[in-house]
C-alpha cells in the first residue's frame, strides 16, 4: 500500500487516533519537565540575570513558528501536485497552531530583549520578521475563511503559501537590510563556543521536544476536525441531492 | 521558589502569557472538535 | 495585447476617473500626515521619504481590486480566458496598465509633494528613481493579490490583508534607498536589490496570477 | 469536427453530468434542451475550456473554440464600434462591415454601450462571435431578453452565415430558433447522487 493510501480521509481517522493521544501525552510530559527543569534548576546566567530563562519559550515557539509555515508550504505543494484533500486541510488545521507559536515568540522575544533594549518593543531585525511572519498567517486564514468551496479554497490558498514564502524569505532579509540588528547570536548554532552553556542545553532540547509534540498533536486534532467538517457537508450534500 | 533577581516580573510575565496562549489554543481546538463530531454523529445518525 | 492595453487605459480614463484618483488619494495622505505628526519641519523632513513611498503604496493599493473585479462581473475574463490571449498575458497586461494609471503619475508626482513635506533637496532624485523601480513591482503583486481575491464577496478588504504584507521588501529597499543616498551611504544596494525584486516580480508572477484567475473562473 | 466522448462534468464539487457523447461535424447545430439546473451552462463551460472535466475527453481543433455566456463581456463606457474592434483585434482581425447590418446595429456605431437597451446589448454580445471568426461555438442562452425580429435575425446568421461556412455551434436555449438541427436533452445523462468523481467523493 503506498504511503499515498494513508492520506485517504478515512485511514487517516483511523490511525491518527492513537497518534494524537500519544503526542498530547509526550508534548505535556516534555513540556512539564523542560519548564520546570528550565525555570527551577538552572543557575541564572552572567550578563542576562534571570532572564535567560525565557529561552525555554522563545526558541522553542520560533522555531515551531518557522516550520509551521514550511509544513503549511509542503502540505500545500503535495495538494497541488496530488490533490490530496487531507493535506490541503492540513495546513488549514496548521495556521491557526503557526500563528499562535508566532505570538508566543513575539512575546518572549519582546519581553526577554527589554533588559538590553530599554524598551518591550524594539524593531529588532528578526523579531520584526516574526511580526511580518504573523501577518502572512493571519492573511492566510483570512483566505480560507473568505471561500465558499473547499476545494477552490485549498487551491487558492496553495498559491498564496507559495507565494507568501517567497516573499516571507524576502521580507527576512529586508528587515536584517534595514536595521542593522540586536539579536542575541542563535542559540543554537552548530559551532561550539557560539553555543548555550551545558547546563542550559538539555532542557531546551526537552522543551523543544514537548513544542513539537504539542504541535503535531494540535494539528493531528485540528486536521481531523476539518475532515469531520468536509464529511459533514457532503453527507449534507448528497441528502439534499437524493 | 528560585530567586529570579531584578527581572522576576518578565520573567514571570513571559513563562504566563506563553502559557496562556497555549492553553487557550488547546482548549480552543478541543472545544471545536467536540462540537464537530458531536454534529457528525447527528448527521449520520440522523 | 496592445488592443486590451489600450482598451484598459481608455477605460480607466473614461470611466475610472484614471490618473485622477490614485494623484487624489496620494496628495491627500501626504497633506494629511503633517496634521497627525505636527508641523515641525526637522520631523517632517526626517520623515518625508518614508511618507512619501507609504503613501504610494496605499494609493496603488487602494485602485487594485477594480483590476479584474469589473471583467468578472460583466463575464468579459471568462471571455478572455477563452481568447487567443494568455492569461499570462493579461495578468501582465493589466499590472502594467495598473502601473501607469497609479504608478506612474505617483512617481512623477512624489517629488513635488517631497516639497509640503520639507524633504531635503538631496533626496528628490532618489525618490524618483526608488518609486520608478519599486512602483511596478507594486502594481504586479497587486494583479496576483487582485486575481486571487477576483470572486470573493468582500474581496477588497482581503485584498488589503494579503497584499501588504507582499509590499514590506519593495517598501523597506525604497524607503532605505531614499535615506541611504540622501546621508551619503550609497543607494546602489538597497536600489539594485528592489530591481531585483521587480524584475522577479514581473517574471514569475504572471503565472501564479494566471493560475488563480483559472481556478476562480471554474 | 468536435467529438465529445463519455464526458463527465462536475459543479462546485459534486458531479451534475456523465457519460455525455456526440459529434458535430462541419456545419451542423446542437441545441441543448433540459430543465434549468440540469448543468447546460457546465456542460457548455468544460466543452469551451473554462473548467476542466472529472472524466470524458472534449476534441476540436486547436484555437477554434469560442464561448458566450449570460453576461455578454461587454465595457459600457466605449461605444459599439470600440467593443467590437477591441475584440476583433484580440483575435487579430478587423470588424468586417458586414457584422452591423447582420446584427442590425447600423444605427448604434457610435453609442456607448451603456445607453443601450438589454436586447440591443444581447446583439452587440452576438455581434463579437461574428467578429472574432471563431469555427466551434459554445452559446449560452444566446436570444435571452431578444424580440422575435433579432431571433430570426440571429438564427438567419447562424444558417447562413456561421455553419454554411463550415462552422458548427452548441447552443443552449429555450426558445425555438426555427433551425432544424437535432437536439440533445441532457435529462438523461444526469448524474445519479452516488456518482463518484466529485470532490467530496472521498469523504463518504
Amino acid at each position: 500500500m503506498s504511503i499515498w493510501e494513508y492520506a485517504n480521509p478515512k485511514r487517516f481517522m483511523d490511525w491518527t487516533a492513537p497518534v494524537m493521544r500519544v503526542a498530547f501525552a509526550v508534548a505535556a510530559a516534555c513540556l512539564a519537565i523542560g519548564l520546570i527543569w528550565g525555570f527551577f534548576f538552572t543557575p541564572e546566567e552572567a550578563r542576562q540575570g534571570s532572564t535567560v530563562k525565557i529561552i525555554y519559550l522563545h526558541v522553542p515557539s520560533a522555531l515551531m513558528a518557522i516550520n509551521a509555515w514550511f509544513m503549511m508550504l509542503v502540505a500545500s505543494l503535495i495538494w497541488l501536485v496530488r490533490r490530496h484533500h487531507v493535506s490541503a486541510l492540513a495546513a488549514r488545521a496548521a495556521a491557526p497552531v503557526g500563528l499562535a507559536m508566532t505570538v508566543i515568540a513575539l512575546i518572549t522575544g519582546a519581553i526577554w530583549g527589554s533588559p538590553m533594549w530599554g524598551t518591550y518593543w524594539a524593531w529588532d531585525p528578526r523579531l520584526t520578521s516574526f511580526l511580518i511572519l504573523f501577518l502572512f498567517y493571519l492573511g492566510y486564514i483570512a483566505l480560507w475563511a473568505a471561500i465558499e468551496d473547499a476545494d477552490t479554497a485549498a487551491d487558492l490558498t496553495s498559491v498564496l503559501c507559495l507565494v507568501g514564502s517567497v516573499f516571507a524569505i524576502l521580507s527576512r532579509y529586508a528587515v536584517n537590510f534595514w536595521n542593522q540588528g540586536l539579536h542575541q547570536g542563535a542559540s543554537l548554532s552548530l559551532d561550539k563556543e557560539e553555543n548555550v552553556a551545558n547546563v542550559f542545553y538539555i532542557p531546551l532540547l526537552v522543551c523543544i521536544a514537548g513544542f513539537v509534540a504539542l504541535f503535531l498533536a494540535l494539528v493531528l486534532l485540528r486536521t481531523r476536525t476539518e475532515i469531520r467538517v468536509r464529511r459533514t457537508q457532503a453527507l449534507l450534500a448528497r441528502a439534499q441531492r437524493a | 521558589m528560585p530567586d529570579l533577581g531584578k527581572y522576576a516580573f518578565e520573567v514571570l510575565t513571559a513563562y504566563a502569557a506563553s502559557i496562556a496562549v497555549l492553553t487557550v489554543l488547546v482548549w480552543l481546538s478541543v472545544r471545536r472538535a467536540r462540537r464537530v463530531k458531536r454534529a457528525l454523529e447527528a448527521v449520520e445518525r440522523g | 495585447m496592445k488592443a486590451l492595453l489600450w482598451r484598459d487605459l481608455a477605460l480607466a480614463v473614461r470611466a475610472g476617473g484614471g490618473f485622477g484618483l490614485g494623484l487624489a488619494f496620494f496628495l491627500i495622505v501626504v497633506v494629511l500626515v503633517p496634521f497627525g505628526v505636527g508641523p515641525d519641519r526637522s520631523v517632517l523632513a526626517l520623515i518625508a521619504p518614508g511618507i512619501l513611498w507609504v503613501a504610494a503604496l496605499l494609493a496603488a493599493l487602494l485602485s487594485l481590486d477594480r483590476i479584474f473585479a469589473l471583467d468578472f462581473e460583466d463575464g468579459s475574463l471568462a471571455l478572455l480566458a477563452t481568447a487567443p490571449l494568455p492569461l499570462e498575458g493579461v495578468a501582465l497586461i493589466k499590472a502594467f496598465a495598473h502601473w501607469i494609471t497609479t504608478g506612474l503619475p505617483l512617481t512623477l508626482v512624489a517629488p513635488a509633494l517631497g516639497f509640503f513635506l520639507n524633504m531635503q533637496p538631496a533626496a528628490y532624485a532618489y525618490l524618483l528613481v526608488s518609486l520608478a523601480i519599486g512602483t511596478p513591482a507594486l502594481s504586479m503583486i497587486g494583479s496576483f493579490g487582485a486575481a486571487l481575491t477576483v470572486g470573493l464577496r468582500r474581496g477588497g478588504l482581503l485584498l488589503s490583508l494579503l497584499v501588504l504584507p507582499l509590499y514590506v521588501p519593495t517598501l523597506i529597499f525604497g524607503a532605505e534607498a531614499v535615506r541611504r543616498g540622501v546621508d551619503g551611504t550609497g543607494a546602489a544596494a538597497p536600489l539594485m536589490l528592489m530591481g531585483a525584486i521587480t524584475l522577479g516580480c514581473f517574471a514569475l508572477l504572471p503565472f501564479a496570477a494566471a493560475a488563480v484567475l483559472r481556478i476562480n473562473l471554474r | 469536427m468536435l467529438q465529445v466522448r463519455d464526458l463527465r462534468c462536475a459543479r462546485g464539487g459534486v458531479p451534475v453530468l456523465e457519460g455525455v457523447t456526440f459529434d458535430l461535424n462541419a456545419g451542423e447545430a446542437l441545441i441543448l434542451r433540459g430543465p434549468n439546473g440540469v448543468g447546460k451552462t457546465t456542460l457548455l463551460r468544460t466543452l469551451a475550456g473554462l473548467q476542466p472535466p472529472l472524466d470524458g475527453t472534449v476534441d476540436y481543433p486547436e484555437a477554434t473554440g469560442a464561448y458566450a455566456s449570460h453576461a455578454d463581456g461587454i465595457k459600457t463606457a466605449l461605444t459599439v464600434t470600440e467593443n467590437l474592434t477591441f475584440w476583433a483585434q484580440v483575435y487579430g482581425l478587423t470588424v468586417p462591415d458586414t457584422v452591423f447590418a447582420a446584427f442590425d446595429l447600423d444605427g448604434l456605431r457610435s453609442r456607448a454601450a451603456g445607453t443601450l437597451s438589454a436586447g440591443q446589448k444581447r446583439r452587440l454580445g452576438l455581434a463579437r462571435l461574428g467578429v472574432i471568426g471563431r469555427k466551434v461555438l459554445f452559446l449560452d442562452e444566446p436570444t435571452v431578453s431578444l424580440d422575435a425580429f433579432s431571433v430570426r435575425n440571429f438564427a438567419g446568421w447562424m444558417r447562413d452565415v456561421h455553419l454554411a461556412q463550415g462552422g458548427c455551434a452548441v447552443i443552449a436555449t429555450h426558445i425555438d430558433l426555427g433551425l432544424d438541427v437535432p437536439t440533445l436533452d441532457l435529462t438523461p445523462f444526469v448524474a445519479q447522487a452516488d456518482a463518484t468523481g466529485g470532490s467530496d467523493e472521498a469523504f463518504l
